[in-house]
């Protein structure tokens, strides 16, 4: 423990993301300002758990925002089968900040199938349902 | 592989003895150029030895108000510390070992957190 | 696996605690405060009382012209339903002595009273021929007002 | 003159949208039962709320992040939840509350059984959220509820003696015929009625609504350090009012049709006529706050679409929830049970939702990243954190008090 006292200082070129302060539980919003979803989890690019890492391996680099499943399985335990993970790939973002933007339109989307199929099987069929309110 | 099943893992260090939990785990965006930002590559991780619960955006930032509040998360949050990824021989589902003469670094971030 | 137990298990004991509190806040409100018989019929006593002083007020008030029919209604409404309440509360005990048994035979009768006089008033209010008047229903309550307030100082002298 | 005209209007909607049927039920029952002995808790609850909802309005003007929004980044995803749990299931109680009460007060305008007027109420409230744009709905609630300043018009018609009056406010005593369990399960309650945590969701959303930004905030806070306060009068009035009249009478209030006796008593039919366009206006506007802050805590908390200002369908599943909402309070009001019971629990359980609501706002106010310059100062962090003592106190208080005196009875 005595390393953990008299930490080394690292700077790194670059800038830094932590996945808990920046990127978890953080709004995500499309090209167009239209919420999305929340980032329910990360993942990553890492080699299968429980095999020793070879010297010299390159860093693992972050593929995807997760939500969907993801997020009953993050606060009750367990972990959702990798085909019901609904992903926002990397790419797709255009900037972190207090809210994370995506640099495409958030309709197409996997993460929005829920509220396309609300909006057409019953929002839309209410009388109004396409009102402009302003 | 998820996130969220490294969060709140054991850490030992090579000798089996415990080191704390890991309570983050630290990107840099300097890899290629992807669509339209870099790929973020993972640093390391941040192992805090005390707890592994959230600190509500207090984590190794300068930021120190409101006053008992920020103390009191900084106090739980205190001895954790940074291993890079060349540090991390084994990631399991129960613990992830260090490898021989892992480096800490501090976990902190400049002033504002962020850049 | 050892992570998703671990996290299950400490989410398991927060559901929980919540259930437990949820519960006993239910029970609390249902069962009311667990008391004596004596305790529950003065407790019976004083919301009907209060029941009656509210319908002799709304008397009062629709007498002066000074409250609408329906509201003078919907109040006297309310005040049996109080009414009513109380006496389901007494007719819920199940007293095990004699004292209790006689406390609980007096409070009903007192309540009956009342019962009477709202039922007065309601006729009053609703009648389209004069009769029973307004006075009449006032008059029963005040009487009733009066015997609980006797009943409730009995009570309290004991 | 116009932005004159733009300040006055925004005080006035915030004294008419502050008192709501937990504020009407809970201080006419407290007024009745302890006379003016508990006004320091609706005068330490007044200032809270401004306190907080300020900060939760320039958190959303600073970042145009909603405080559900923050909650969830802030307190992660299961401390998070149990807040939107429990905040939901509040919420969801002050909804029923609410409609609860226009439909009380509509059957003593009309003798018609409250029960036939809850679909009427439910129906009402779901097409003014469909059809109708958030500043009109806000204004003319608002607006309307300004009619309650009948019961301090009332107050000062019954002629009371002040000075008694004045010694109850400025040296609180138990009243002898009841207990100190009831007297800090009545200060909790009020404490929850004056602090509802729905209010700041509600206001902060608002914000993002209206598209605040920085430079309008000094209006916001002239509407809220003006308009709160003198709604907190108003409050003050309606349990002056029940201690006058009610309190000498024996009294202890159960039901609506009590709250208004004082009213009728100094003013008349064309009190009664005020106070009941009062009470359908506020619990109007509230069960449109509270619906609605249904539908932001859910969508914020999965990160949905939402917001008024979206047509409907651009906001499916936070007007869907809506919906759900109004339709579970409307079959809850249908088994009969009695809307003031309901209220009573609802401000209860709001004092202890409190800390997981303000603790995050706070903490955000505080982080420059979401603030930028625009961070709290020392002050409002003092006055902040002696808040957050008093709001862990009454919400660790309410559960053994509520067990205690059998919620109050």
């Amino acid at each position: 423990m005595k390393t953990a006292r008299q930490p080394k200082y690292l700077r790194t070129p670059g800038r830094t993301l932590d996945a808990q302060l920046h990127l978890l539980d953080r709004q995500v919003l499309d090209v167009d300002g239209v919420p999305v979803t929340t980032v329910d989890d990360i993942e990553i690019s890492a080699p299968p758990p429980e095999t020793p890492i070879p010297a010299g391996t390159p860093a693992p680099t972050l593929t995807a925002l997760l939500t969907g499943p993801v997020l009953g399985t993050r606060i009750f335990g367990g972990r959702p089968p990798s085909s019901r993970l609904i992903r926002i790939p990397w790419r797709d973002v255009a900037d972190v900040g207090v809210v994370i933007r995506l640099g495409v339109r958030g309709e197409p989307l996997d993460a929005d199938w829920v509220e396309r199929w609300i909006r057409d099987k019953i929002i839309a069929r209410i009388p109004g349902g396409r009102h402009d309110p302003r | 592989m998820i996130l969220g099943d490294v969060l709140g893992t054991p850490v030992h260090d090579p000798a089996g003895l415990r080191l704390g939990r890991v309570a983050d785990a630290r990107f840099t965006m300097n890899g290629p150029p992807g669509q339209l930002l870099a790929d973020a590559r993972l640093l390391g991780l941040i192992v805090s030895p005390h707890s592994a619960s959230s600190f509500l955006g207090y984590e190794r930032t300068g930021l120190a108000r409101p006053w008992p509040i920020a103390h009191l998360l900084r106090w739980r949050h205190r001895g954790s510390f940074l291993v890079l990824w060349a540090d991390i021989d084994t990631i399991g589902t129960d613990t992830v070992r260090l490898r021989e003469g892992f480096t800490a670094y501090s976990p902190a971030l400049n002033d504002t957190g962020n850049e | 696996m050892a992570i998703g137990s671990r996290r299950s298990r400490a989410a398991l004991c927060g559901a929980w605690l919540v259930c437990a509190g949820v519960a006993a806040i239910l029970l609390s409100g249902c069962a009311g405060a667990p008391g004596s018989v004596p305790d529950t019929v003065s407790t019976a006593v004083k919301d009907s009382s209060s029941a009656v002083a509210t319908a002799r007020l709304a008397l009062g008030l629709d007498a002066d012209g000074k409250l609408t029919m329906a509201a003078t209604a919907t109040t006297l409404d309310d005040s049996l339903k109080e009414l009513e309440t109380a006496r389901t509360t007494l007719l819920q005990l199940s007293p095990t002595v004699q004292n209790d048994r006689d406390l609980r035979r007096e409070a009903l009768a007192v309540l009956d009273e009342g019962t009477s006089g709202l039922t007065t008033a309601r006729d009053a209010v609703a009648s389209t021929d004069g009769s029973p008047t307004l006075q009449d229903g006032d008059r029963l309550l005040e009487a009733a007002a009066g015997r609980m307030s006797a009943f409730t100082a009995q009570l309290g002298g004991q | 003159m116009k932005r004159l005209l733009g300040v006055a209007l925004g005080v006035l909607t915030a004294i008419g949208g502050f008192v709501d049927i937990g504020d009407l039920v809970t201080n006419a029952v407290v007024g009745s039962r302890f006379g003016l002995s508990l006004v320091w808790v609706v005068a330490t609850g007044v200032v809270g709320i401004c306190v907080f909802a300020n900060m939760s309005g320039r958190v959303a003007a600073a970042s145009g992040r909603a405080t559900f929004e923050v909650i969830r980044e802030r307190l992660g995803p299961r401390a998070g939840l149990a807040n939107l749990a429990a905040s939901f299931l509040i919420n969801l109680m002050t909804v029923t509350a609410e409609l609860g009460g226009i439909a009380l007060a509509l059957q003593l305008a009309s003798s018609v059984q409250y029960l036939l007027w809850v679909p009427v109420a439910v129906v009402a409230v779901w097409l003014v959220i469909w059809r109708v744009r958030f500043s009109i709905m806000e204004n003319v609630t608002g607006l309307l509820g300004l009619t309650l300043i009948v019961f301090a018009v009332a107050l000062f018609l019954l002629k009371p003696d002040w000075g008694s009056l004045g010694a109850q406010v400025l040296a609180p005593s138990i009243p002898e015929q009841e207990t100190a369990a009831s007297y800090w399960y009545y200060a909790v309650a009020l404490f929850g009625a004056a602090m509802t945590p729905y209010e700041v969701f509600f206001f902060s959303s608002g914000a993002v609504e209206e598209g605040w930004s920085i430079k309008d905030l000094a209006q916001s806070r002239i509407n809220v350090l003006v308009g709160f306060p003198l709604g907190g009068l108003l409050s003050v009035s309606i349990a002056a009012c029940a201690a006058v009249v009610l309190l000498p009478a024996g009294i202890a209030v159960t039901s609506l049709s009590q709250v208004i006796l004082p009213v009728a008593e100094a003013a008349g039919k064309v009190g009664l006529a005020f106070v009941l366009v009062g009470i359908v206006a506020a619990t109007f506007g509230a069960a449109l706050e509270t619906t609605l802050s249904s539908g932001y805590t859910l969508a914020q908390f999965f990160g949905w679409s939402w917001g008024k200002f979206r047509r409907p369908a651009q906001a499916a599943r936070f007007h869907l929830s809506m919906i759900i909402c109004l339709l579970i309070g409307g079959a809850v009001l249908a088994t009969g049970v009695d809307p003031v019971l309901v209220t009573e629990y609802s401000v209860v359980f709001s004092a202890i939702a409190l800390p997981l609501t303000y603790l995050p706002i706070l903490i955000v106010a505080n982080d420059p990243q979401y603030m930028g310059e625009h961070v709290n100062g020392r002050p409002v962090n003092m006055v902040a954190m002696i808040y957050l003592v008093i709001i862990l106190a009454a919400s660790l208080a309410a559960i053994p008090l509520m067990i205690v005196t059998g919620a109050g009875s």
